[in-house]
């Protein structure tokens, strides 16, 4: 891209910053684009989980429908409450979308890469963490109590979820050796176009995905995650008093966060752009993006089932879950990808000679052995928890019955 | 398979069982699962550690080590090659040519500043060996455990074998990391979990005082010599400014650094090796409970027997005898260092034989036989029979081990008799007969009996022999002393097992009508059982009642503070073990359960055939892996005396003999006097109450410490009272002179200055405002003041 | 491109210091956090400009994602949430402003008066020497033109990244790790411990006055009673006394 | 690759730095509410990080320590925000108050 520029401008800075923009450009034209899909998804799907047509009249399918709603949403009058803080009630969705929109910045849409820097995992997850500064923002700006309830809601819910996020991460980043998005995609490449090369496959990324997805879709705010806009108790929490234009930037934040919620896990878990042909020079990144765009599409369609399927959880019970639940299974599972790299990486040189001794030198005999001493442990660790929780909520702990 | 490079799972798996017990134990409240993770760790750990041996006698320990600290490899250098380069260690007349070949590995642990702690771990023969040895006698403590713990359940409700068994992982965890690890300062963390988990362990029934008590006791009594040993790790480190075991450069067995140590000379005149060895050898007289710091030992019969063997053969006292052999090099740069090891080992000896002699609870006498042959551990490593004190450990660890779960699997049998109180139950006076109601206890302790007793063919003859013949073979007057105690201490061995064994297993048994406890020796003092308002004067009916009401209830202690008419209660007392036992009317003795029986079968193996290890040659005749252990230590074969070895024989045959004589027909009812005590009553007395050493330390140090106090409180109340109290009268009386100078003189002027006092006081009072702010003010005004003064005054 | 890059310094630099200064001087509680967070983001962004990308994230995640969290809730649970109308700054503020003022004149006085560190000479002390002070401000123009010049950095030396920081972290500065590792699980627990409020068993704190009232109200009853608080107070005093809480 | 060490001498860098320390030290020093004075320390440990990383990346960048000092401060910074939160609202619980001047049970 900024080879192009500069072909036409020969002045190497203007082209820097004319292909930076190409690219903001490009990402909000698309993330645009693909939250009307996302909308229209939905409702498709939730229609059809419920029995019911959803969207149908505008357009073929109903596929018209958004840019309907947004004509509509675009056109309506700008309000803001009289006792609001103006200024940082008009702030807070622009907060909300930039965060959002910054994280798309170094998510590589199949073979096409916007940025790639050294810390592209961590940065997605500290630059979304920035919304929960908006949401705190929109709820304490419009002076409203279930505005406020809402926003604190959303706050607590989001720094919660941020930990069990970060740790299942980590596992992901211990694994690959590098924060480089690029090069956590490229470790699940396979050349023969294996999926089982993924990290979902492995029970390290299992439980990683596991706990990261949830996770996610807290942070998001997704069902069964909605507190902090839990229509039937807060109204739309932080999002009461919006209306207009502002309430749009906040829906297409909440979609554009969703999608981006998708394109990570699609990227670190499933592989991301990989698949059979995406190697090939010009077609193979045509066809990269369509598996990317499949995988996120995917994904999202997880996500609006889950929406359809499971009840919305009780605040304390939504804490309970994050601490008591994800956050174990992250620190279990970052102590099975130690041993993991322990058992494939290192060999008897660093002490380690466990393959070797063993009598199973070669590297698939390794793998296997890091297979199921990582699967038991993750599964142990799993069913113990949950069954930590599903004890510890309900009892106290009673003396067994003496032994005879 | 590679067994070296796995030799770190070793003590990683009963760690490993200690975190999962600790943690899922809460979970699964369950002494199988607990018991069956600890079992099943241990036998992957002898597998290994058996590996490990095999390996390393029948390949050796390949082209020596490699050390594979990741980051910090070359400030540690090349790591432990010691191939027998230690060949100084001529000094006294101890001959001793290094430990041989070595496997070892390490990583960088913690990097401080310039200096990185490695952690590791090295396998050389005693390591191996001591391995080996460890790991078996942990498994079968282990096995035995399930079966002797199976029904303690105090306090009612309350399965405590978990943790027990997460205690004796943890415990046989840190020997066993004590015994690989590749420095001091690993192999002291070890040492001091030992401790903790002594302390633990002793004090398990913590309800008992006399429990909690003996816990305090072995953990205050050995952390004194720990504290001696870690000023001589101190010492040692300074002079050598690494901890690592190894001959290389910068490791502490240096011969250059040994040679350094050996002509420098520090207080008293000594040399620096001399003080070093000596500080350590405290760490072992704490440890390994010689002379001065042996009291804790006996006391430590309090915790449960199979922690008792673990104490007494795989554990804690072998620790203290490993330390020495591990630190040999140091040692032996010392003749000094090397006189007293042998001076207190062999005192030890015979003075604990001594006491085992007149000793009436069965476990007391075999922890008293357990000292005695730590001192001929100790006293060979001091006369330079390095590999005979190792062999002796080795072998007397199994049949003390055997030993030790024989008399818990006797306990076990005879509680079903006169129920679960450690007074009668251990009384020694109390059995008798138990041949016919336990046979293969019977069996197996009499083969531990036999190695203990010195007879030929079993293991104990052999080692003990050539502890002997090492003295003997020594020439001067120090191995000719050494080796007439030992001579001595010998044959009170043989005697005092002797004793023991007449008077627990042959005989009538005497158990239905137990001996009224000595209050004196109450050692299980009060302990109410569950019932809350429980009188603490309770009548022996009383107790039986409420025994008979609480059908679950559990172990139970109580005090039996009074008489023989309580024996008539003695079905009832023991009510709650019979709902244990599943309520059997004829209350005899039985033979314990398969996992306490298959321990002792295999210990007994062990017990009879340790000593095969090292046979010598006798009369020229040669056998099959002859100086076996000898060779796989690579130091030179013993030679073999015929005239000692007779001798020893000898006498093992007269203490049998005339055990058997005394105390043939002895005991025909449990109150009868002990044979001995009719001949030499005021003998026995003394030797009873352990020539009143703990009386002795109560009247001097204790009394000494109490007198201290009271010397300080006196001082205070006294002299430094008086002295506040004497300024405070002579300011009263100054003050009532200065009153009258000050009213009628200094009226006037010090009204003045009073009121300029409190205006100048006011003034000031404004700047402590006690707002936090105008503080943080002037402290950056102080610093900008600095800050110029720094950039303009000078 | 030096010129970009110092566009965007200046840019970054004019951001963290005006809302710096927002932070200080505005009046809502509120907005001053909402500034903060504004600066902070600034910082970050001044962190990526000096290629440490690692500390830019970390100063995202932590400050702006966090600590700033972490204020705006302690505002709001605070209750102090308008704050408009009342006195914002201390009494005494021109003080503090002095003494903000006078080190910020006594920091930035020699830095234009030697304009470069003498990062050249390695080796010497990196304060400024004493003795050449008055050769050094002898010829203020020449220096900073001869030193400035940008050093050929031909080999483009490694800069250190986030896997470095996670090689050091474990090898020379493992104790330090370990001890702000320590250090943070420590603060934690402390301010559970701190903020925690008891649900069940609320005490009340007395103040002085109230103690010595309370005493003086026993002795007078001539009752040898042990003080409990919250039963004996003298009838009025309880719902009004300062300290009293729900 | 130019980069801001070829653009910017380090002296601006210090010189903002020190321009937001002391905008820092004069909120901690003026603000009545204690949350503000937590503001302004913040601000002012942020303003040491500057100068860490400034001086990391012209003076020593191939080495790690001045980027592990700036970690350990903003550990620092973490507790202490996380300790003087506590406190405040510890102290609002008792005093019903968070101005600094009227906590001044110091006061001689």
């Amino acid at each position: 891209m900024r080879a192009m520029w500069e072909f036409f401008f020969g002045v190497g800075w203007l082209a820097t910053l004319t292909s930076y923009l190409t690219i903001t450009t490009a990402i909000l034209v698309a993330g645009s684009l693909v939250m009307m899909l996302l909308t229209w998804i939905e409702r498709r799907g939730l229609g059809y989980m419920q029995d019911r047509k959803g969207p149908n009249r505008v357009g073929p399918f109903g596929l018209f429908q958004p840019i309907a709603e947004a004509i509509k949403t675009i056109t309506k009058e700008d309000i803001t409450p009289t006792d609001a803080d103006r200024w940082v009630h008009f702030l807070a969705p622009v907060v909300i979308l930039a965060s959002t929109v910054a994280a798309f910045a170094v998510i590589p849409w199949g073979n096409l890469i916007p940025v790639d820097i050294n810390v592209g995992v961590l940065y997605i997850v500290a630059v979304s963490a920035v919304h929960t500064v908006g949401i705190l923002m929109a709820g304490w700006a419009s002076n409203n109590k279930f505005a406020l309830l809402g926003g604190m809601r959303g706050v607590a819910q989001a720094i919660s979820y941020e930990i069990p996020q970060v740790l299942s991460l980590v596992s992901i980043v211990m694994l690959v050796g590098s924060m480089s998005v690029v090069d956590v995609i490229q470790n699940q490449m396979d050349p023969y176009g294996n999926i089982l090369s993924w990290h979902i496959f492995t029970p390290v990324g299992l439980l990683s995905f596991i706990v990261f997805w949830i996770a996610s879709l807290a942070e998001g705010e997704r069902p069964p995650f909605d507190n902090p806009e839990a229509e039937s108790e807060l109204v739309a929490g932080y999002m009461t008093e919006y209306g207009g234009m502002k309430f749009a930037v906040l829906f297409l934040a909440n979609y554009l966060t969703n999608f981006a919620i998708c394109a990570v896990t699609a990227g670190v878990f499933l592989g991301g752009g990989n698949g059979p042909g995406s190697d090939i020079p010009i077609l193979g990144t045509l066809l990269s993006v369509f598996y990317f765009l499949a995988k996120s599409l995917g994904l999202f369609f997880v996500m609006v089932w889950i929406r359809g399927v499971v009840p919305r959880l009780r605040i304390d019970e939504l804490m309970h879950f994050a601490w008591k639940f994800l956050l174990p299974l992250a620190l279990v599972n970052i102590f099975s990808t130690s041993l993991w790299i322990a058992i494939i990486r290192w060999g008897a040189e660093q002490g380690m000679g466990i393959a070797e001794a063993l009598g199973a030198p070669g590297s698939i005999a390794r793998i296997a052995v890091a297979w199921v001493v990582t699967a038991i442990i993750n599964v142990v660790a799993f069913f113990l928890v949950a069954r930590l929780n599903a004890t510890r909520g309900v009892t106290t702990y009673q003396a067994t019955p003496t032994a005879v | 398979m590679d067994f070296f490079a796995l030799a770190w799972l070793i003590p990683l798996l009963p760690l490993g069982a200690f975190v999962f017990i600790t943690f899922f134990s809460p979970l699964y409240r369950s002494r199988i699962i607990s018991g069956s993770v600890a079992i099943v760790a241990m036998l992957i750990a002898v597998v290994l550690a058996w590996g490990i041996l095999f390996q390393a006698a029948s390949a050796g320990f390949g082209a020596g080590s490699e050390s594979h600290a990741a980051p910090a490899e070359a400030a540690h250098g090349e790591g432990t090659v010691a191939e027998g380069a230690e060949g100084e260690g001529e000094h006294g007349g101890v001959h001793f040519e290094g430990f041989g070949g070595a496997y070892s590995q390490s990583i960088a642990w913690a990097a401080t500043g310039t200096t990185t702690f490695n952690v590791g771990y090295l396998i050389d023969a005693p390591v191996a060996l001591m391995l080996a040895m460890v790991t078996l006698a942990g498994f079968c403590i282990h096995l035995f455990s399930m079966g002797y713990m199976a029904h303690d359940e105090y306090p009612a409700g309350h399965e405590r074998q978990s943790r027990f068994f997460s205690f004796i992982a943890l415990f046989t965890a840190s020997m066993l990391g004590m015994v690989l690890a590749d420095n001091l300062l690993l192999f002291f963390i070890c040492w001091e979990l030992m401790g903790l988990c002594s302390y633990l362990l002793i004090g398990f029934w913590y309800f008992k005082p006399s429990a909690y008590r003996a816990a305090r006791k072995a953990f205050i009594t050995t952390r004194i010599g720990d504290v001696f040993m870690m000023l001589g790790l101190f010492y040692l480190y300074t002079q050598a400014g690494s901890l690592t075991f190894g001959t290389a450069e910068g490791q502490i067995f240096n011969p250059a650094l040994l040679e350094r140590l050996h002509n420098q000379t520090t207080f008293f005149g000594m040399s620096a090796a001399t003080a070093i060895s000596l500080l350590i050898f405290m760490g072992t007289v704490g440890k390994s409970a010689q002379f001065p710091l042996h009291v804790w030992l006996p006391d430590a019969m309090e915790g449960p027997t199979p922690v008792s063997a673990l104490i007494h053969a795989a554990t804690m006292v072998a620790a203290g005898v490993f330390l020495v052999a591990r630190t040999y090099p140091i040692f032996i740069e010392s003749e000094t260092a090397l006189t007293v090891v042998a001076a207190v080992g062999a005192f030890t000896a015979i003075f604990a034989a001594l006491i085992a002699v007149a000793q009436f609870d069965i476990k007391r006498i075999l922890a008293y036989s357990t000292l005695s042959q730590l001192g001929f551990m100790v006293a060979a490593l001091g006369i330079g029979g390095w590999v005979a004190g190792l062999f002796h450990l080795l072998t007397h660890a199994f049949f003390k081990a055997l030993l030790f779960l024989g008399s818990g699997s006797v306990i076990h049998g005879m509680e079903a008799a006169v129920g679960h109180d450690p007074n009668k139950a251990q009384d020694i006076r109390n059995m008798g007969g138990l041949r016919r109601f336990m046979g293969v206890t019977w069996l197996t302790y009499m083969i531990g009996y036999l190695a203990l007793a010195g007879v030929p063919f079993f293991s104990g003859f052999f080692s003990k022999d050539e502890i002997i013949a090492d003295a003997f073979g020594r020439g001067d007057t120090l191995g000719y002393v050494v080796y007439g105690t030992l001579s001595v201490a010998s044959l009170l061995t043989a005697f005092y097992m002797t004793r023991q064994i007449m008077v627990v297993f042959y005989g009538p048994f005497r158990g239905f009508q137990p001996r009224p406890v000595d209050p004196q020796q109450d050692y299980s003092e009060a302990v109410p059982v569950e019932t809350p308002a429980h009188d603490p004067a309770h009548s022996p009916a009383v107790t039986s009642a409420s025994h008979g009401a609480h059908d679950s209830t559990a172990k139970t202690y109580t005090t039996h503070a009074t008489t023989a008419a309580h024996g008539a209660t003695a079905h009832d007392t023991h009510g709650g073990h019979g709902d244990a036992h599943g309520h059997h009317e004829a209350h005899e003795p039985h033979e314990s359960p398969w996992q306490m029986t298959v321990p002792l079968i295999i210990l007994a193996l062990f017990a009879f055939g340790a000593g095969y290890a090292n046979i010598p040659e006798v009369a020229g005749i040669e056998f099959p892996g002859q100086h076996w252990l000898s060779h796989f230590l690579q130091q030179e074969a013993a030679e073999f005396n015929i005239l000692v070895a007779g001798i020893a024989t000898l006498l093992s045959l007269a203490g049998i003999g005339l055990g058997y004589a005394m105390y043939r027909g002895a005991f025909a009812r449990a109150t009868d006097l002990d044979p001995l005590e009719a001949r030499m009553p005021g003998l026995f007395r003394i030797l009873n109450n352990k020539f009143y050493i703990d009386e002795l330390y109560a009247a001097t140090i204790g009394r000494f410490t109490n007198w201290f106090g009271r010397g300080l409180s006196f001082f205070d109340r006294n002299v430094v009272d008086g002295t506040v109290n004497g300024v405070g009268v002579g300011s009263l009386l100054l003050a009532k002179i200065n009153f009258i100078i000050d009213d009628y003189v200094l009226n006037q002027g010090a009204d003045n200055l009073a009121e300029g006092t409190a205006i100048t006081g006011d003034g000031l009072r404004q700047t402590t405002t006690g707002k936090i702010q105008d503080y943080g003010a002037l402290i950056f005004a102080g610093v900008l003041l600095i800050a110029l003064i720094y950039l303009y005054a000078f | 491109m030096d010129f970009i890059i110092g566009l965007i310094f200046w840019g970054l630099s004019a951001l963290i210091l005006f809302s710096g200064l927002m932070v200080v001087i505005v009046k809502n509680i509120i907005h001053a956090a909402l500034w903060l967070i504004a600066s902070f983001a600034g910082i970050a962004a001044f962190y990526f400009l000096l290629e440490a990308p690692y500390i830019g994230v970390v100063q995202i995640l932590v400050y702006t994602g966090a600590i700033s969290i972490l204020m705006l809730f302690a505002i709001m649970l605070t209750r102090q949430v308008t704050g408009e109308g009342t006195q914002q700054l201390f009494k005494r503020w021109w003080v503090a402003a002095l003494v903000a003022f006078g080190l910020f004149a006594v920091v930035i006085v020699p830095t234009i008066w030697f304009p470069r560190l003498p990062v050249a000479e390695r080796g010497q002390p990196t304060y400024w020497p004493q003795s050449d002070r008055a050769a050094a401000s002898a010829t203020p123009a020449a220096a900073p033109a001869a030193q400035q010049e940008p050093q050929p950095e031909a080999e483009t030396p490694q800069i250190a990244g986030a896997f470095e920081i996670g090689r050091s972290f474990m090898a020379e500065y493992l104790l330090p790790f370990e001890v702000s590792s320590l250090l943070l699980l420590v603060a934690l627990i402390g301010a559970v411990v701190i903020a925690y409020e008891e649900r069940t068993r609320r005490r009340r704190i007395l103040t002085l006055a109230e103690e010595a009232e309370l005493r003086r109200s026993v002795a007078g009853l001539g009752m040898e009673r042990p003080l409990q608080a919250s039963a004996q107070l003298p009838p009025g005093k309880s719902e009004a006394g300062t300290a009293e809480r729900r | 690759m130019r980069s801001i060490v070829t653009a910017m001498p380090l002296e601006a860098i210090l010189t903002v730095a020190a321009a937001l320390f002391c905008i820092g030290l004069f909120g901690a020093l003026s603000r009545r509410n204690i949350i503000g004075i937590l503001m302004g320390v913040e601000l002012m440990l942020n303003a040491v990080n500057i100068n860490l990383i400034a001086f990391w990346r012209y003076l020593e960048p191939t080495n790690t320590s001045g980027l592990i000092f700036a970690i350990i401060a903003i550990t620092v910074a973490a507790a202490e925000a996380a300790v003087g939160l506590a406190m405040v609202i510890a102290v609002y619980r008792t005093r019903l108050t968070i101005n600094a001047d009227e906590v001044d049970t110091l006061r001689g």
